[in-house]
């Protein structure tokens, strides 16, 4: 579904992402692993078009989608949760749900009750500004949007950072039902036994490149893997 | 020095106070929206109103200053500035937004300059001044004094525009959607919108109101050069103690400076322009963020 | 050392903090715990007076700190970092830090000295100590998130605080960096007998640190308690930890 | 030290500068020693705003104002009381920061917009002062033929008074900058709200930097009525304020001589572009918009560009080693 | 366009005159420097067409934007860059002030104020090397107050726009008036801000309190609103007005058959009166060259250029002290007559025509009727009063 091939990314003249290539099918959840500054953010960023690689290609569907706008990369069908939340904080949450909406013609999509329903704390929420929530009352409404725009691929960057256990775990039970439903995913994360317990293949970065890549079960023994991710 | 302090001056200074601030309400919420969604504090705004009037008068005139051609006049004023508009949009605003907001000030201040030297060269130095239609000249009495009649229409026009932006603003999706580019646009776009046309769409709007206010107040006052520095900075003053970006809040701040100025014309003749100066600053000192809630 | 007693703020109509009930002592490792919303970061928002209480007292080494400014309540020894990083962007990461350290030092309205030769060592200190030696000239915005919130961190030790509230110290850090900087907090609590509050979400790290835990729902506290006490409590579990 | 400080390339450059601008009044025509010193004038109005604009990020929207009073005091007490000129000058700056000192009394509570607003209707008021207390001011016709002391008649000699004057006050400005004051004041610009979470009193540290900086304003009054002999209520009017903002924003408002530049770039525009057409704003206003396009940092932000180019270099290399 | 406008190249032998002029080109005062402009031109091609001391007049300008600052740097650029023989200009008079003490003064350079109506500018602030060729504010009230005093006038009320200008019109209005018919009575004040746009209000306290005469001091852009809301209230029918100025056809013009009738105005130039011979010549000519009637400012500055011309011709070179003495009590031929620069005070005395509007189908617009002529040496200060005013 998603390939990217090849990218090299930079914030102005700094270099950050070397020749960063992954691949995604659909239905998997793969994750991206690495410390903090390894370029996980930035390889998102750049998947999105927020910081479009300099080289290299990035694929949606076949497709080539270098260079174009992260609007139409959004109706294209990636959805994207930054790390740092960025709600729309004068809108009420309901608002910042309402305006992502995208409806899908012909099939059933995602609509404001369904998100409420897969996370009930934002319901009582729905007039209050964005700006106002919790850090982890944001991240739930973050990710909420993101799945208004009814993505095919979700880019999910530190979903659980600041999320109570027991709503990760919530969380990590939803994600799966979503997997069944069909959606493809991928995840930035830095907490192991949630990713771990959630995706099919990993990509561990480090410095901007890609060290190794793998199925998570062989990825978790490896040793080098462990010292890279600071385990 | 001494004035009759009479209820009908009283009165009919109030309703000339009321109409004055729809010329002012007019004006300011465009600023205000504008300033609301791209958060950029557009000092051309002025310069819009004036073209507006100046359209205003070219209209008229072409029509003989027939009542067809004065709301002619009105109607297409506006849309004139909104191309304007649009041009210096598109054309070079749009590139602009990802910038630090005193720089975005620094573009809409080169704006007014250029547009200011524009009017001149298509309009010139001369004053000029258009006729209200037939049925807007003249005046009704009202609470005991001769009211004019324009300026009841503009009493009629000023809560129209009102009710209209803040419909737009809170109940439409563009409204939401604005507001919430005002705080994100990178991530708007990343929800799947076209930030760009949604900005180019509100700067628009905002300069078409200041259009509007320009060929609303062209059969009051007599149009020159110039008219845009009066107006901006009263302008702005407005938007600020009404709540940046807030609609009603740029209509409460007409009021008040509408009022203040006209009404103490009454108290203080000799003082009457410090008013609604006097007016910011009390208003700032009790309510740091203006009256209503600002979105900024 | 640090007394919170019934307090109480609600915005408009919805009360964040209703009731709560807060002692630490000196040398304590305090955590708060509780799901997302329970009030925890207003609960600190109220204690380093970036919010005003509506009810309730707040003691702080016998005085009443109640309702004063941010600035002031600094001043007396409580220094924070914020959930969502609270930088200087612009500024580089040495500057960052050595801007609180001179506040500390009452250094911030000298005007004709030259700031690069002032309190260069004890900046220098803190940025090793948080190891962010290497990138103190980066400018502080360039950042990745991680690193942000290490200094966060750094800025608030330059205050040089007897309290230190960090509020999800170790929200967006790597395994290995979230050991790091809790062994950080650690050191500095015994070294230099700081006092330190913290919120956070991952229990491994709460366990493992806290010498004391008070856990909040709904804007009340429900219990304080040796870290043990705490695990067993059922409320607790069901409440938060899911069955962790 | 002090050697050290001699020997740094900024301070031979400083001294070569002002070498050549001492040499100025015996090469040059006495009309380009005079446009020199407006640009001085303006200059160190520019730069006493930038202090807060630029280091300080307050939206200091009617800086014009404490100029204004500066020139106005000054021009007072030498033409209405029998006091010596030079306490008139040395009144016009302590009355400006002292203005300061009230208007920014009022004002620091504010943010941003609000902020600057508030400044122009106090602002204002004190134009409106000038401009309606006609028997002290004269009303809109201002006061002209102010007497100078016999030291400074003349333009060359009232052009080295400015010199100085100004290289000193901009010694005193870049030493403020480099303080922990400075230090700390931009870390005001950038988050105020964890500037107070470290113990700094947001408020009065602007309050002081509003005072140091009106104080400068005031000082460029001052010189203003030096070159002049003239008061007039244009001069605390907001547009003028604006300009003198746009100068910050054009010359580069992130460096320290920025503003110096943009003043020198606006007096130069309106006089020599001025007298070969009378649209100079237009042309003035198509140069900031080139200049917002291509030197989006002001003129000297591309000193400050290279600065940084060169910093992510060395980054960069870092990271791939 | 562009501004320098160099007329033919000179003769060899001996230099040109220059002439510097610093106006305000920008902005509402614009309607008076460009038409100042206009005379200005066309008196010079006039008068270059014989030459002067077998030379030309040429001359270069500078818009001032209204402002004194950027006036103020214009003059000196003229002056010292531009090496101008003198220099002439501004509506603004502030800035003519400023001119006439930071450069005329200091650089014992001749000035001369063309639009500058503030009467300190010969007369409290006078000295050697200023000059107004307008009508000051003195001449305008002691004309108004010559014709008016003779009228069953007693309560008098006083409205302008707050400014100098404003409240020197009230002023020397006020003064003679009160010289002349001692027991006048102003029973009130009403000042609004410059460009105020309703003036509704203002009149409706006004009007209530029944004064025999209105004077309303004000001008520029904003005479044109006060005209429109004397019509509007229909207060003229009521009560006598007299404004300043409210006769110049520049003013009625826009208005056109919307202006009021009846208002009382003082003018020091009507291009269609007096009907000399000189006069529709003038006219004529001006109308050929920018389509539109000369109003006063193209007059005075026509006028300014044959005082200029002839006074170097009677001076026999270029040299501004002889050229100072020679234009002191100089008499030239304008479109109206004789006009005398005054020595005593460097003021050119003008008549002023004291008129009535009235709507002419002529025009399509409102013209004075009912002239009177006063002659210039009546209505000015006389030179004893301006000796005590510069003391
Ligand atoms: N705007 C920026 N300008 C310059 N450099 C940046 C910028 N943003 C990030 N960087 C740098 O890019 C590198 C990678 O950052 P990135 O945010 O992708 O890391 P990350 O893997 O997401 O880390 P974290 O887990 O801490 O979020 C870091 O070294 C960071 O300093
Ligand atoms: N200014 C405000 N106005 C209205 N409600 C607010 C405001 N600030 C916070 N709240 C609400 O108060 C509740 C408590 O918020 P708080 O930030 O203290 O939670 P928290 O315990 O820190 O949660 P998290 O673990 O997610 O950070 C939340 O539901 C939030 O929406
Ligand atoms: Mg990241
Ligand atoms: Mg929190």
């Amino acid at each position: 579904m998603l390939e990217v091939q090849g990218i090299h990314t930079y914030y102005g003249l700094s270099h950050i992402l070397f020749n960063v290539s992954l691949k995604v099918q659909r239905g998997q959840v793969v994750c991206l692993l690495g410390r903090n500054g390894a370029g996980k953010t930035t390889t998102l960023k750049s998947i999105m078009g927020l910081v479009p690689p300099q080289r290299g290609r990035v694929r949606l569907n076949g497709e080539d989608v270098n260079g174009v706008e992260p609007y139409r990369l959004a109706r294209k069908g990636i959805g994207y949760v930054p790390d740092d939340r960025r709600i729309f904080a004068d809108l009420t949450v309901g608002e910042n749900l309402e305006i992502a909406a995208r409806p899908v013609p012909g099939s059933e999509g995602w609509t404001k009750e369904r998100v409420y329903e897969l996370f009930p704390p934002l319901k009582p929420m729905d007039s209050r500004r964005g700006g106002l929530l919790s850090g982890g009352e944001q991240k739930l409404l973050a990710i909420a949007r993101a799945l208004m725009t009814n993505p095919q691929l979700l880019l999910l960057d530190e979903p659980t950072e600041g999320l109570a256990p027991i709503m990760v775990k919530i969380f990590e039970e939803r994600i799966r039902r979503l997997k069944e439903l069909g959606l493809t995913v991928l995840l930035a994360e830095q907490n192991l036994k949630f990713t771990l317990g959630l995706s099919d293949y990993g990509y561990i970065i480090d410095n901007g490149r890609i060290r190794c890549e793998g199925p998570v079960a062989e990825l978790v023994d490896n040793e080098e893997v462990r010292r890279i991710c600071g385990i | 020095m001494e004035t009759s302090f009479t209820l009908a001056g009283l009165a009919s200074q109030l309703l000339v106070g009321l109409s004055r601030a729809m010329i002012l309400f007019i004006v300011s919420s465009g600023l205000s929206f504008i300033l609301g969604v791209l958060r950029v504090p557009n000092v051309a705004h002025g310069s819009l109103y004036m073209i507006g009037a100046f359209a205003a008068h070219t209209i008229a005139v072409a029509f003989e200053g027939s009542a067809a051609g004065f709301w002619l006049a009105m109607l297409c004023a506006p849309l004139v500035v909104a191309v304007i508009s649009l041009v210096a949009e598109r054309l070079l605003f749009c590139h602009l937004y990802e910038r630090e907001h005193l720089m975005l000030l620094l573009f809409t201040f080169a704006l007014m300059l250029i547009l200011g030297d524009l009017t001149k060269m298509t309009w010139g130095a001369d004053y000029r001044s258009i006729v209200a239609p037939p049925l807007l000249q003249g005046s009704v009495p009202v609470l005991g004094t001769a009211f004019p009649r324009y300026n009841l229409f503009l009493l009629m026009v000023g809560p129209l525009v009102a009710i209209g932006l803040w419909l737009l603003s809170t109940k439409t999706k563009f409204g939401k959607i604005a507001r919430a580019a005002a705080v994100d646009r990178e991530m708007v776009g990343a929800i799947g919108i076209n930030v760009s046309w949604v900005f180019a769409f509100a700067f628009v709007l905002g300069c078409l109101l200041a259009g509007l206010g320009g060929a609303l107040v062209s059969p009051t006052i007599s149009i020159t050069l110039g008219m845009d520095h009066s107006i901006i900075i009263e302008a702005f003053l407005i938007v600020t103690i009404g709540g940046l970006g807030n609609i009603w809040g740029a209509m409460v701040g007409s009021l008040i400076f509408g009022i203040t100025q006209s009404v103490g014309v009454l108290v203080l003749p000799q003082f009457a322009i410090v008013f609604p100066y006097l007016a910011v600053v009390v208003i700032l000192t009790l309510k740091p963020t203006g009256l209503l809630k600002s979105v900024w | 050392m640090l007394q919170v007693e019934n307090l109480q703020k609600s915005f408009a109509d919805f009360k964040a903090v209703a009731g709560a009930n807060l002692t630490v002592q000196q040398g304590d490792l305090v955590a708060v715990i509780g799901p997302n919303g329970a009030g925890k970061t207003t609960l600190f928002n109220l204690v380093t007076g970036h919010l005003a209480p509506d009810r309730g007292r707040i003691l702080f080494k016998g005085g009443d700190i109640t309702g004063l400014a941010a600035h002031e309540i600094c001043r007396k020894g409580i220094a924070r970092s914020f959930q969502i990083a609270n930088i200087f962007p612009r500024l580089s990461v040495f500057r960052n830090v050595q801007v609180s350290v001179l506040s500390q030092k009452k250094l911030s309205h000298t005007l004709f000295r030259p700031a690069q030769t002032l309190v260069v060592e004890e900046t220098n200190h803190i940025l090793d100590s948080v190891g962010l030696s290497a990138k103190k000239m980066d400018i502080a915005g360039s950042l990745s998130h991680g690193d942000k919130r290490v200094l966060e961190i750094a800025i608030a030790l330059g205050n040089e605080p007897e309290l230190l509230i960090l509020d999800e110290p170790t929200a967006g850090m790597s395994p290995d960096e979230t050991t790091t900087t809790m062994e950080l907090v650690k050191r500095l609590a015994m070294e230099q007998g700081l006092t330190i509050l913290f919120c956070e979400h991952d229990m491994d790290v709460v366990f493992n640190v806290a010498t004391s835990i008070m856990v909040m729902q709904h804007g009340q506290t429900i219990i304080q308690g040796k870290p043990q006490e705490v695990r067993q409590n059922i409320t607790v579990q069901e409440a938060y930890l899911g069955g962790v | 030290m002090v050697k050290n400080i001699l020997r740094t390339p900024s301070f031979l450059w400083t001294a070569a500068v002002l070498l050549v601008l001492l040499l100025v009044p015996f090469i040059a025509g006495r009309f380009y020693v005079y446009i020199l010193a407006v640009i001085f004038v303006w200059g160190l109005l520019a730069m006493s705003l930038n202090l807060l604009v630029g280091h300080g990020g307050a939206y200091q929207f009617h800086h014009g104002a404490f100029y204004g009073v500066g020139a106005y005091t000054a021009g007072l007490i030498i033409t209405k009381t029998a006091l010596p000129a030079w306490i008139g000058l040395c009144a016009g700056p302590v009355a400006a920061a002292f203005t300061g000192l009230v208007v920014g009394a009022f004002c620091v509570r504010l943010n941003k917009l609000y902020f600057g607003m508030l400044q122009i209707s106090l602002g204002s008021l004190i134009w409106i002062l000038a401009l309606r207390w006609y028997s002290l001011t004269n009303g809109d016709d201002g006061i002209h033929g102010i007497p100078m002391p016999d030291l400074l008649s003349g333009s060359v000699p009232a052009y080295y008074f400015i010199l100085i004057v100004v290289s000193v006050c901009l010694a005193l400005m870049y030493l403020i900058l480099k303080s922990p004051f400075g230090a700390t004041l931009r870390a005001v610009r950038d988050n105020p709200q964890r500037c107070q979470a470290v113990g700094i009193n947001v408020r009065r540290h602007q309050l002081l930097g509003i005072v140091i900086a009106t104080f400068f304003a005031g000082v460029a009054g001052v010189l203003f009525v030096v070159l002049e002999g003239s008061v007039f209520p244009d001069m605390l009017f907001w547009v003028l304020s604006l300009e003198i903002f746009i100068m910050c924003l054009l010359g580069g408002w992130f460096t320290f001589f920025g503003p110096m530049l943009g003043a020198a770039i606006m007096v130069a525009l309106r006089t020599f572009v001025g007298s070969y057409t009378e649209y100079w704003t237009l042309i003035l206003g198509v140069v900031l918009i080139l200049l917002i396009f291509f030197l989006p940092d002001g003129i000297m932000g591309i000193n400050f560009r290279t600065w940084l180019r060169n910093r992510e270099r060395r980054r960069s290399t870092d990271v791939v080693r | 366009w562009i501004i320098s406008a160099l007329l033919l190249p000179a003769p060899a032998a001996a230099r040109n005159i220059k002439i510097g002029i610093v106006d305000t080109y920008s902005g509402p005062p614009a309607v008076f420097g460009n038409d100042a402009l206009n005379g200005f031109k066309m008196a010079v091609n006039e008068i270059n067409k014989q030459g002067v001391l077998g030379n030309k007049i040429e001359f270069v300008t500078r818009d001032d934007k209204f402002k004194v600052d950027i006036g103020l740097n214009m003059a000196k650029e003229l002056v010292l860059k531009e090496n101008v023989d003198l220099i002439v200009g501004t509506v603004n008079s502030g800035l003519a002030m400023a001119v006439s003490d930071a450069v005329a003064k200091k650089e014992k350079i001749p000035f001369f104020t063309w639009m500058g109506k503030s009467e300190n500018i010969t007369g409290k602030a006078g000295h050697r090397y200023v000059f107004s060729t307008t009508e000051n504010t003195a001449m305008a009230g002691k004309a108004a107050a010559t014709v008016l005093a003779k009228k069953p006038i007693k309560k008098i009320w006083v409205a302008g726009d707050d400014y100098e200008y404003g409240h020197a019109l009230d002023e020397s209005f006020s003064r003679y008036m009160k010289q002349l018919k001692p027991d006048v009575e102003f029973i009130g004040k009403t000042w609004w801000k410059v460009g105020e746009p309703d003036l509704v209000p203002y009149f409706t306290s006004i009007q209530a309190a029944k004064p025999d005469l209105i004077h309303f001091c004000t001008g520029g852009a904003s005479m044109a609103n006060v005209l429109k809301t004397i019509k509007t209230t229909g207060i003229n029918q009521k009560i006598p007005i007299y404004i300043h100025t409210a006769i110049d056809y520049a003013v009625l013009k826009p208005l056109g058959t919307e202006a009021p009738e009846g208002v009382m105005g003082t003018m020091d130039y009507l291009f269609y009166y007096p009907e000399l011979s000189s006069n529709q010549k003038f006219v004529k000519e001006y109308q050929a060259l920018y389509k539109a009637p000369p109003g006063f400012p193209a007059f005075h500055a026509y006028t300014t250029a044959y005082l200029i011309a002839e006074a170097f011709r009677q001076a026999g070179k270029i040299d501004r002290e002889k050229f100072i003495d020679a234009i002191e009590g100089l008499k030239v031929d304008t479109p109206v007559g004789k006009v005398e620069m005054r020595a005593c005070d460097h003021q050119a005395v003008y008549p002023i025509l004291f008129g009535t509007t009235k709507i002419s189908k002529e025009y399509g617009a409102a013209v004075a009727t009912d002239i009177m002529t006063l002659r210039g040496a009546e209505v000015m200060p006389s030179c004893e009063e301006i000796q005590a005013a510069r003391k």
